[in-house]
């Protein structure tokens, strides 16, 4: 798993920072599915590429530099991180990733109706709750499995016509052919 | 005869312990539980080393208070918070200090984490001493909710404390606040007292709240000593009282202001506080008022000269406050960040006792200047100001008419002042009363301090407790944020600005 | 928007012209105090009391006051600037000054005394001046006072002092700061958390302890619950005292310190 | 070698300089300004290069948490910046790179800075700069349309896909017309964004709950704290450089034509400054709001432009 996912994103450095090597194949892709010569604008024309090139190069050399100068930095001893001067920190205060995107999921709530279960507190001793939240997926959830299902039920009804019965099975498709039949005369 | 077992007090009055009646553990929660039932509040709840209790509820529509104690035969006694929320804070208050256990409390945890002040009694058993605000907080499960662990070491200068934030992006679940980094050790100083450092201890409770912890300081000892101040002392008292409410109530609306990146409100409003603790540093040399009050009369006299100078200062100064908060009202920007955030409704409010402005903002009109008033808030009643939503812009709302009320007083008392020649300076106290009881309360910027003091047989202090309306008020800015965005905690939290070494102590 | 820049035109150009000029201390500032050992009655012969003169040191609240060679040293570091010494001294011979200049880099330069001159904090050696002389950025903690001193330090950000054009400012993380104000007696409870903001700030860092409380323990200094000032857990470069201090001596130790105001007294 | 050759390359040169050096130089005008309209006097309009200038000096205290990923964004962020700086015009005409379809690459050498920024963040663990890090790519989503549907704009109106002919040669009836007015606002509002200024994020408020881009910086110090800084205020600069691209006189001259650019900078730092003078930020949950009237507007715009 990890190994994939680490040649994959240094096969995205590898296009960022030199695009002109990608840009020439990929054109060679799209003109031979197209099979044409010039369906789209070349990519190699549209977007300067090789410039792109050039401007990672000094955006490296200026990384590099800045880095040495910082990391050279006279060095006082490690401390535990910045956090209020607080003795027993523990590890329920980091961050979690439910909150990170908590911002976006709000913003976009009219979309996702995010589903919330025990977050008020109320009383002025309560005693301690859980908290949870799930963003169904609107497409997923919301759309395609309750469709599905709900074909899948409406469906269900017409079972009937399965009966198991070879004989019955080409009632029907006699009674199809009769009705192409009809439907071709008229 | 009246139905609460509670004997009736006024605030300032001092009473020997003998002629209060000791109630039976039973009647004195029956008493906390109904008189809080029928509306009256729970002001201070506290034991002492002899395993008494102590209670007194405030009867404000009756303009008194009403004071029971009981004494415990052993550490142990069943808590009063599952029927009475408002006991929560004290009664972890008592388990803390005396090894007291509450039992049956439902939220119980240490609240200032230091050990007990009892030798080998630990309520929680403890053998240690305890970490700052590390406890068992509560918590949403779910691998989803993340904690965001605040302070005690703040982005801004602010005092520490510590916030755990249940949160799912940038909602907040749930709050919880631990605090205690600021107890120095106050209460426990003063017992003995008074002595040289006594006052010094009032004024430090909470610095921006020097004057009203200082009066009520005062009025204690007077009460104990049966020291009438001249009213001419008591008006100048009223002064201070009121340039400190300004001068922080603009600081507050100015640090909104800032809170939402408001820039003109900020950036005028920092500079019109200075003009305000300037006035107070006229009187008495220093900004915050130190020094100003002393049992007995005042430190630095606000003489008829300096009052006729104060007054062209002060109408400089208020005419800039006008300008720079009527901007805030006129910022659409402003009033929808205002609006959005840090609701409490005007039920909870009730149920967990808030205070001051946390509780007018909620459409409580209460404030110890009309429902107790003392000195010069007899003659001269103040304008309880009140709004009704609870959030963030009611309470901004009402520190501005609060603001118009006290300048109308300064007013009134500086004028008044410039005519009246000066009080001579205060004689040195007699000494206290043995074995009584007094207690005190004031209507500071905040809201209501308290202070409740008990005197051993040669009339030192056994007991001094302070309540601050921080005390109170920290349980509403949690509840405020149920629900809220997180990133909406600074400007509720502001508009509370509520203090952390008051409740430290 | 017109009503704000109508506003700005009423509320000015407020900026102070300091160190240019000295802006208005309200009268009744107690600044330094003054011992004029001529008049102490326990020295001068001429209002000597019998059996010595101790009242202004029992009348201090903090021991601030100690009789050297019968001579009272007053310790800014534990003074709260108070009236008492000085409405108790029958000869008048201690009396507080107008000068807000207090800030000293040493401990043991927050003495006064009579006929001695006081010790004015120095700027930073050269090495240092040439890393902090136009950035300074503060931490700033606040361990256990009574958030006096924090009202006065966050004054320094207002428009009427504004910090900010001396290169000094507040930041929120201590990886970003070069130095930790810190107020209040440090209590037990905020150790740990003083010790690890501390440690957080990369070096070169700076401490300043400002107030009574982050320099003795203040009028805390016989609790158990906080440990005596900031030199307990972190070395300390400048002390500011007061109780608070006015912003201008917090000011002027800060300027001070990145030697924006000279060595004179 | 030939004048013309000369005058080309002190061109490069000028560009060059301009990129490296002036940056630090916008958020001293922009907090001057705002200082001016405070009341204050201000801190020196040369602070940031005193800031840059001591934490080169300083030591940096790592979290022990983090790995070499943590250093990556502030050197990929300033690294990003200068060769992006690179493709747009300055002062006079073309940009020292400029090539058919380097639109692209800007936009995307922002979005690489952002990765990384954002890895950075994460890196320490630390819930504030999660929270700081979501922030910034909840808000760069919809950013990211309104820039580009800008340069689609532009694109139509000139006929090309190099950053230089889109700003410098926008064409006459583009010029001041209604379709560059809505790109002109939406890319304001992107501006704002990117940049963290008020009404979307503030700069002043060191407030670890509300910050958007410092609270993801909150582990930095020493050297990589100053690449941060100088970073964001290249961004300033190139962003910068961007929006007042299309309204700038070409052609009055190299030398108006340098000061013109200089000027319409100096002008829109004033300008931020004004506005963070006279409104609120919003409120969180508005800034997604605030961001998608960008895209409408560049939206708009675009459509404006294929009628």
């Amino acid at each position: 798993m990890l190994a994939a996912m680490g040649i994959l994103s240094l096969a995205c450095a590898g296009i960022g920072l030199v695009p002109v090597l990608m840009a020439k194949p990929l054109d060679r892709v799209v003109s031979t599915l197209s099979g044409t010569e010039q369906v789209l604008p070349s990519l190699d024309n549209l977007v300067n590429l090789s410039w792109l090139t050039v401007l990672a190069i000094p955006l490296l050399v200026v990384g590099f530099i800045l880095w040495k100068w910082a990391a050279a930095t006279p060095r006082g001893k490690e401390q535990p991180t910045w956090g209020c001067g607080y003795l027993a920190p523990n590890a329920r205060m980091q961050y979690t990733a439910s909150s990170f995107a908590d911002g976006l999921v709000q913003g976009m709530g009219w979309v996702l109706w995010p589903k919330i279960q025990g977050g008020r507190v109320r009383g002025f001793f309560p005693f301690p709750r859980r908290f949870q939240s799930h963003v169904p997926d609107p497409v997923l959830d919301r759309v395609a499995d309750p469709g599905l299902n709900g074909a899948a039920f409406l469906l269900s009804g017409l079972r009937f016509l399965q009966a198991g019965h070879m004989s019955i099975y080409l009632m029907y498709i006699l009674l199809t052919l009769l009705v192409l039949l009809i439907w071709m005369v008229v | 005869m009246s139905k609460y077992a509670f004997l009736p007090i006024v605030s300032g009055q001092s009473l020997p312990l003998s002629d209060i009646q000791e109630s039976s553990l039973e009647d004195f929660r029956k008493a906390i539980i109904q008189g809080v039932h029928d509306g009256l509040r729970l002001v201070c709840f506290c034991a002492d080393a002899e395993l008494r209790l102590f209670a007194i509820l405030a009867e404000d529509a009756a303009k008194q208070l009403r004071i029971g104690w009981t004494k415990l035969a052993q550490a142990s006694f069943p808590s009063i918070t599952p029927h009475c929320v408002q006991a929560n804070l004290f009664e972890r208050e008592i388990a803390e200090q005396f090894g007291i256990l509450p039992q049956g409390h439902p939220w119980f945890k240490p609240m200032r984490f230091h050990a007990s002040w009892a030798e080998g009694r630990d309520a929680w058993g403890r053998t240690t001493s305890p970490s700052p605000a590390v406890m068992d907080f509560f918590t949403v499960g779910g691998e989803e909710v993340h904690e965001v662990a605040v302070g005690p070491v703040h982005a801004g200068v602010i005092e520490p404390g510590h916030f755990r934030f249940q949160c799912h992006g940038e909602t907040v679940l749930h709050l919880e606040i631990a605090l205690g980094f600021q107890h120095r050790g106050i209460e426990r100083a003063l017992v003995g007292g008074p002595n040289i450092l006594s006052l010094k201890h009032a004024e430090t409770v909470s610095g921006d709240a020097t004057i009203a912890h200082v009066w009520t300081y005062c009025r204690i000892l007077e009460g104990l000593a049966g020291v009438r101040v001249p009213s001419r002392s008591e008006w100048v008292r009223g002064v201070a009282l009121e340039l400190e409410r300004m001068a922080n109530h603009v600081g507050d609306l100015g640090a909104l202001a800032g809170d939402v990146g408001f820039l003109p409100t900020a950036s005028f409003c920092g500079r019109i506080r200075g003009d305000w603790l300037n006035l107070t540093a006229a009187v008495c040399g220093s900004r915050l008022g130190r020094d100003w009050l002393k049992p007995g009369g005042l430190g630095f006299d606000l003489e008829p000269d300096l009052a006729k100078q104060l007054l062209p200062r002060m109408a400089k100064a208020w005419a800039d406050t006008r300008d720079a908060i009527e901007l805030l009202w006129g910022a659409a920007s402003v009033m929808n960040r205002f609006e959005a955030a840090g609701h409490v409704d005007e039920a909870q409010a009730r149920e967990i006792g808030l205070v001051g402005v946390a509780a007018r903002a909620c459409g409580i009109a209460l404030d110890v200047r009309k429902d107790h008033p003392s000195g010069p808030y007899i003659d001269h009643p103040i304008e309880v100001s009140h709004a009704e939503s609870g959030n963030v812009h009611s309470r901004a709302w009402v520190r501005w008419l609060e603001l118009v009320e006290s300048h109308r007083f300064l007013l009134e008392a500086l004028e008044g002042l410039a005519l009246a020649p000066g009080d001579p300076a205060p004689p040195p106290l007699p000494s206290l009363a043995p074995s009584s009881l007094c207690v005190a309360l004031t209507e500071g910027w905040r809201g209501e301090v308290l202070h409740m003091a008990v005197t051993d047989s040669e009339g030192r202090f056994s007991r001094y407790k302070i309540v601050d309306p921080s005390f109170h008020n920290w349980f509403g800015v949690a509840l405020a944020m149920r629900g809220e965005q997180i990133s909406d905690f600074p400007i509720c939290n502001k508009s509370f600005n509520l203090s952390y070494c008051g409740h430290d102590l | 928007m017109i009503h704000i820049l109508l506003s700005r035109l009423r509320q000015g150009h407020r900026t102070i012209p300091y160190p240019g000029s000295l802006p208005a201390l309200p009268e009744r500032l107690r600044g330094r105090p003054i011992v004029d050992v001529s008049k102490c009655a326990n020295i001068s012969g001429a209002n000597a009391i019998k059996d010595g003169c101790q009242l202004c040191v029992e009348v201090c609240p903090t021991e601030a006051i100690n009789l050297r060679e019968g001579a009272p040293q007053i310790d800014l570091g534990r003074c709260l600037f108070c009236p008492e010494c000085e409405a108790v001294c029958p000869p008048g011979a201690i009396h507080y000054s107008g000068e807000h200049r207090l800030a000293a880099r040493n401990r043991e330069d927050l003495k006064v005394e009579g006929g001695a001159e006081y010790r004015l904090a120095k700027a930073l050696d050269a090495e240092l001046m040439r890393v902090f002389g136009r950035s300074l950025k503060l931490r700033v903690v606040s361990a256990g006072g009574c958030n006096g001193c924090e009202v006065d330090v966050n004054v320094l950000q207002t428009i009427t002092w504004d910090l900010g054009r001396f290169g000094i400012s507040y930041v929120a993380s201590p990886r970003h700061a070069d130095g930790l104000l810190i107020c209040g007696p440090v209590t037990v409870n905020m150790e740990e958390a003083l010790r690890i903001t501390y440690d957080a700030i990369p070096a070169p860092k700076l401490v300043i302890a400002v107030g009574a409380c982050a320099i003795s323990g203040g009028p805390f200094y016989k609790q158990s619950e906080q440990l005596g000032g900031a030199a307990s857990v972190v070395p300390v470069d400048l002390f500011i005292p007061g109780c608070p201090p006015h912003p201008l001596t917090i000011l002027d130790g800060l300027l001070r310190l990145l030697g924006k105001l000279g060595t004179s007294a | 070698m030939p004048e013309s050759h000369l005058v080309h390359i002190s061109h490069v040169l000028l560009h060059l300089l301009t990129a490296l050096l002036l940056p630090p130089l916008i958020p001293g005008l922009i907090n001057k300004v705002k200082a001016l309209m405070a009341g204050r006097s201000g801190p020196p309009v040369l602070q940031l290069y005193y800031d840059l200038a001591k934490l080169s000096r300083k030591q940096a205290v790592f979290s022990r948490t983090t790995t070499w990923v943590f250093l990556m964004g502030p050197v990929g962020t300033v690294a990003v910046g200068l060769v992006a700086a690179m493709l747009v015009p300055f002062g006079h005409l073309h940009a020292p790179c400029g090539f058919q379809g380097d639109v692209i690459l800007f936009a995307y050498l922002f979005g690489l800075a952002r990765f990384l920024t954002v890895l950075s963040a994460l890196d320490t663990g630390s819930s504030f700069e999660g929270m700081g890090a979501a922030r910034e790519v909840t808000f760069a989503a919809l950013a990211e349309p309104a820039l580009f549907l800008g340069f689609a704009a532009l694109a139509k109106s000139t006929g090309s896909l190099s950053l230089s002919t889109m700003l410098a040669h926008t064409g006459p009836l583009f010029r001041f017309s209604g379709p560059l007015v809505l790109v002109l606002a939406g890319w304001a509002i992107v501006y704002m964004a990117e940049n963290s200024r008020i009404p979307v994020d503030d700069p002043n408020t060191h407030l670890e709950l509300t910050m958007i881009h410092e609270v993801m910086v909150l582990d930095h110090s020493g050297r990589p704290f100053a690449l941060v800084l100088y970073g964001a205020s290249l961004k300033l600069l190139v962003l910068g450089a961007l929006l007042v691209g299309p309204i700038l006189p070409r052609n009055a001259g190299p030398l108006l034509d340098w000061l013109a650019f200089y000027l319409a900078l100096g002008v829109l730092a004033a300008g931020v400054g004004f506005a963070e003078s006279i409104m609120a930020r919003f409120r969180m949950t508005k800034v997604p709001q605030f961001l998608v009237a960008g895209v409408l507007a560049t939206a708009f715009a675009f459509l404006l432009m294929l009628v």
